[in-house]
């Protein structure tokens, strides 16, 4: 099932004009404040009209100004997670989560999201008497359990710490891997984008200023949408070994690569990114470094990055392998196109919030 | 000068045709003031600024008599009333003296009338009922409105086949018809009391006219009794 | 009740009895004009607003004509009159049409203070907007509709040129405490039976005010879920 | 306005400037009460509430009643009695008395619906109460301050009972539309001219009732920001 | 000036019992969702009373239970930054800027706050018409130009994207450093900590389970409050040399480090964070490697860390500096306390977001 979108919408002072496909998986929309992504967000939901266009998810039309067709917000079937949580004040978090689940052509069982947003504690309470995040776990949890086509996340976890988002990042994966619900996933985070987008789409005032699969779009050094440090190769690996130290070992195309236990049955795809400022790049394989990970491979370009660095793209039997460096750096090391290098990563920098199943 | 009027409600029409001629005839200009009697009472019990008051219940009259508003004297009887009974349909007109005159569209339905124990025109026609020995029978069937004209409307408006209202207020109103005429001596007098308030310099001046020919002829044409 | 008398304590039940029905059968109509004036738009919404509100601008006894005439054996309304002419559940007629632009006022500002946002979310999840209603902005206004229902009770309570001219004074029918009172009050020396009717009447109609205070704090607590 | 005779347009006339003034004279004691009521807590509370209510509560006749015994001679508001004694300043007076709870209500609930955290947000930014209260609260309510005040003034426009009870029917003075209106429906054949005088009623307050709507949806706009 | 807190505080489920001093500088509150920290900071503002305690900024008592002192909100002379940004929504975004202003001691000129803030073209919008982060910005700006005492700032970046947040952030760090306003903020980012935080005090369940210098906290392995990932030392340099291609020489306790330009004087004193996830340790001075940063130290403690990992603690002339590797990694390279060992680190690893002044 897909998303496919084609939206103009004009207000004074801003005019949206969007198109793009999201095919299933995660399509992470991103782009500065202001740019548009909640419009967008909330037209697709049915909450804003488009002054023209056509919004589909797989067969289904939800919207054609053309054709005449605009069905309503409560038959799309979308659940939404809202930058403020928007919980109903005069409902229990309990009720809040059943609301959706009401309507919901599919009844899930309430435990598992209850469990994995860490919010049982919290089922007899109002949302008067939340924290910001622990409003945000229910408005989630609410979503989920509304059995939806699709998922409209509008910065969903902007309000949550550390711990929080790791915690519940893993439920968006297993929701686009298993249960094949497309999700929009608006964020300004360039490890949620890395993590979970299978398709990225920029927005810039108003307009899809790049879209693509993520690890083209983030791969790509030219297009840096979310700012230098967000540059960076995604892999596909396979789970080779669980090691008895707590390493997992993966297999990315011939390269083994470690990285801290990856709860996942051997063979699994993984898809792992590997951050351009987090590889260092050495001429041979080298000897007495901590950094259990070296990918050999062979320079397929350098270019100008911004500021003082540069960014080597490195061809390897892993795929291509990003590696941002200082300028004074690949001078001194005399790197040019075709010549071989390797990249190191130590293997806890490949973090688990940066590795997705 | 001026000469304030309070008068009863009921009197407007009557009092409407008698002003313009007085203000001719003496130069004065006339404010008549129009509300029920007893509101109008107490309004001159707690220091109404008028010159005449024209009640439509003597008890009101006593009432503002007793409070020492009414200047000495100047109190008297100006008018009567006949109670009657109308109809919304048409047919002849009987004097009532017994029960059995009482005309048929009496007999079934409800009977308009003002309110039996506040207003005068109820309470007269209450003791008209009490007289004739009714009073038990009707009693349920009695719809009270708040003053005798409300009590009319009931009738011409049809929400009602019959109402007890003052001979004054029948003859103005096309839509019903007098069915019956209560004999004088079934309930206590119908008298308007008229005097002159405590202070007034214009008063009696205005209430002599009142009660001079021209106005009788007014108050006649309108149905009253004039009482000498 | 003794000391009240028969007569004033028919008239007493009869009040509250007229009121409670005309706030009780008021209210959902009260609830949809409201919810039609704060959120659709619809050609003749200025009309609505407009009627909803004459029996506030008109004197009373206007108001009374009006039904007179038109639930009258000639008027528009003529054939459902006879359920109402002349009986307690006309004098809730008129007690509920006078009180109806209050209750309708108030629901309706409660309803405009309902953050749609919340409305919205709930279509999202699959709620129609019937549903919407039901479920969220309802609950949310429940203090706004219990003001309405009070406000409207205590003006219920407090009617008297509409009753009076529209079912009349009929003991025991359509007496109400206010036509009991106005009776009082035409007599000489009836102030002080009017008093005690009108310090009764205070007590019922000022209970129900403290009533929905209490509740309507505990209300507002329980939906801001503080 | 030849079409409605001298007499008529005095009323007209007078009933426009009494309903203006109760409702501009009382709307401050309205916003302040209102606030009071929302957002303090004293002792004595309820009893303001219910204060407040009460001129809803009672029959109008028995409000006007009391007001005339309050003013009065031997009243306890005696030595002010002359300001309001039958003159159309009492007519105003009443006229507000009788619309304060509508205009409180209105209010009130605009108030409780403003949201605490931006008023708090002020006071953090330096304002004090009465600061806040002026500069947040009171721009934030302007629409239910309208809507009170409308509804005041529309009360006031079909206020009869204590007016013609407190200070009569003078022409000129008190006699303003609803007590000529009920003049005209004592007499015989009067029923035309009260018509007259209903439909100009109607037409006054239907305008500012319109009016307000407008102003409310541009004011809603403008606070909302939309 | 600084703050000092101490505050009791419980409602049905929560007691908040929390006491610290925070020094002039910026104190980072943090701790998990529900900790504590709204709670808190609202306490510090009088919008919630303590039940007991005592709250001062310098000499200046805002509250003390014992004495009965309670000073009203608005004489507390405080600038806040919610969460949600409360924007007066009457008012249009100049008029909420200018709010505080009309009360203030000092009036400052709003240009300057305005371009710091990329709001210019905004001034004229209400706030219904702003997305949330132009919202956000704007409370900021409204709260700066009260020209307060003491800024409690709740998440006020939350909503904002990075390249926002890099903006905003140095006007934190110059309102610290210049204005000399003690800043209570609220934050569950780490690298938002590591660059504000001259104090950090850590909340959970409502109380305080770590509290001290930044350096202090954020380097002491055992705490680890921001989770794994944040450990991480906290390095005291000076400015030595601005290099022509770009790059920026520190002098650390006589280690010279490199890091893309850092726009400050030659002498400045600069805190730098360096993550303990991203030092890659080396038996000898590397050669043939990209990253051009090398703290030769000597092992002063090894200790489990979480999952598969070692934290090293590497005493070095530049200050203790904190390596979070492999424990494989650490037994084949035979690591062991008294050791020497040098620390690499790429230069563009040490991230300006992630050094501050
Ligand atoms: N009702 C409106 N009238 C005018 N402009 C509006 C209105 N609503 C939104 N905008 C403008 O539309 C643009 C897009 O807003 P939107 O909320 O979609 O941005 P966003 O990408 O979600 O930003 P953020 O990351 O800050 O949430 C903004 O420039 C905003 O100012
Ligand atoms: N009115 C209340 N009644 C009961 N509990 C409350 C109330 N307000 C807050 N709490 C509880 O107090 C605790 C602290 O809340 P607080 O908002 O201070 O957390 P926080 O640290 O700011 O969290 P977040 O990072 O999610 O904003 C939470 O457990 C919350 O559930
Ligand atoms: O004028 Mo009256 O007082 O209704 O009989
Ligand atoms: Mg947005
Ligand atoms: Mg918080």
């Amino acid at each position: 099932m897909s998303l496919r979108v084609e939206v103009r919408r004009a207000v004074p002072g801003f005019t949206l004009d969007a198109a793009f496909e999201a095919p299933a998986g995660v399509t992470v929309l991103f782009g500065p404040s202001g740019s548009g992504k909640t419009t967008l967000v909330n037209a697709i939901a049915g909450l804003v009209q488009p002054d023209a266009g056509r919004i589909a998810v797989g067969d289904r039309v939800l919207f054609d100004s053309r054709a005449g067709v605009d069905v309503p917000v409560h038959r799309r079937g979308l659940g939404t997670v809202f930058q403020d949580a928007r919980l109903f004040p005069h409902l229990t978090v309990r009720q809040n989560l059943c609301y959706g689940r009401w309507f919901a052509r599919v009844r899930q069982p309430l435990g598992p999201v209850v469990e994995m947003l860490g919010i049982g504690h919290l089922l007899d309470r109002r949302p008067a008497a939340l924290s910001g995040g622990e409003r945000q776990r229910v408005a989630i949890g609410r979503a989920l359990l509304s059995a939806p086509r699709l998922i409209l996340a509008d910065e969903p976890l902007a309000a949550l710490d550390d711990a929080r988002k790791r915690e519940i990042l893993p439920y968006f994966e297993r929701l686009r891997d298993e249960a094949g619900v497309p999700i929009l996933y608006v964020s300004h985070n360039a490890a949620e984008v890395a993590r979970l987008a299978t398709t990225v789409v920029a927005l810039e005032g108003g307009r899809v200023v790049a879209h693509g699969p993520a690890a083209e779009v983030l791969g790509d050094s030219e297009v840096a949408p979310l700012g230098v440090r967000a540059i960076g190769a995604v892999l596909t690996a396979r789970v080779a070994r669980h090691h008895a130290d707590g390493l997992t070992e993966l297999d990315a195309g011939g390269v083994p690569l470690l990285l801290p236990r990856v709860d996942r049955a051997i063979g699994t795809a993984l898809r792992i990114r590997i951050a351009a400022h987090e590889v260092i790049l050495s001429r041979g394989v080298p000897v007495g470094l901590s950094a259990l990970n070296h990918i050999p491979g062979s320079i397929a370009a350098l270019r100008d990055g911004e500021g003082p660095g540069v960014i080597v793209t490195l061809d390897t039997p892993a795929g291509r392998v990003l590696a941002r460096i200082t300028r004074r750096s690949a001078e001194a090391m005399g790197l040019a196109p075709g010549q071989p290098c390797v990249a190191v990563v130590k293997s806890v920098a490949i973090a688990r919030e940066d590795a997705g199943g | 000068a001026e000469v304030t009027v309070f008068a009863a409600a009921s009197l407007k029409t009557a009092l409407d045709k008698v002003v313009p001629g007085y203000e001719a005839a003496s130069g004065n200009e006339v404010s008549v003031v129009l509300a029920g009697s007893s509101a109008l009472a107490r309004q001159i019990i707690q220091g109404a600024p008028g010159d005449v008051f024209v009640s439509a219940n003597p008890g009101w009259m006593d009432e503002v008599e007793a409070a020492g508003r009414l200047a000495p004297g100047s109190r008297r009887d100006l008018l009567g009333n006949r109670l009657v009974l109308v109809a919304g349909v048409e047919g002849p007109a009987v004097e009532i003296a017994t029960a059995e005159d009482m005309p048929a569209p009496a007999a079934e339905g409800r009977i308009g009338m003002a309110l039996v124990d506040a207003v005068p025109a109820g309470i007269y026609g209450r003791a008209a009922l009490e007289s004739l020995g009714l009073w038990q029978d009707y009693a349920p069937r009695v719809a009270q409105a708040d003053n005798v004209r409300a009590a009319l409307a009931l009738v011409a408006m049809g929400a009602v086949p019959s109402g007890i209202v003052y001979a004054t207020d029948a003859a103005a109103e096309p839509r019903v018809y007098v069915r019956g005429r209560f004999a004088p001596d079934l309930h206590p007098a119908i008298r308007y009391p008229a005097a002159v308030l405590e202070g007034s310099e214009t008063g009696a001046g205005f209430l002599d006219w009142l009660e001079g020919t021209e106005t009788s002829a007014i108050f006649d044409e309108a149905g009253f009794e004039v009482i000498d | 009740m003794g000391w009240l008398g028969p007569e004033a304590t028919d008239a007493l039940l009869l009040s509250v009895k007229v009121s409670l029905w005309a706030t009780v059968v008021s209210l959902p109509f009260g609830v949809l004009v409201a919810h039609a004036l704060a959120r659709w738009s619809f050609p003749g919404r200025q009309v609505l607003n407009g009627m909803v509100h004459l029996p506030l601008i008109l004197p009373p006894v206007v108001t009374g004509y009006l039904l007179l005439i038109g639930f009258g054996p000639q008027g528009p309304l003529g054939p459902v009159g006879g359920f109402f002419a002349f009986r307690w559940t006309g004098a809730a007629l008129a007690a509920g049409i006078m009180a109806f632009p209050l209750m309708v006022r108030a629901i309706r500002l409660s309803i405009e203070a309902v953050d749609p946002g919340l409305e919205d979310t709930a279509r999202t999840l699959g709620a129609a907007r019937p549903w919407v209603f039901l479920t969220v902005t309802l609950p949310m206004i429940l203090p706004g509709v219990l003001t309405g229902a009070v406000l409207a009770f205590a003006k219920a309570m407090g009617e008297f040129g509409a009753t009076i001219t529209f079912v009349s004074n009929i003991p025991g029918e359509t007496q109400t405490l206010p036509t009991a009172i106005y009776t009082f009050l035409q007599v000489p020396g009836g102030e002080t039976e009017a008093l005690k009717l009108v310090l009764l009447s205070v007590g019922v109609a000022m209970g129900a005010l403290a009533l929905s205070e209490w509740l309507g704090t505990r209300v507002a607590r329980r939906v801001a879920g503080r």
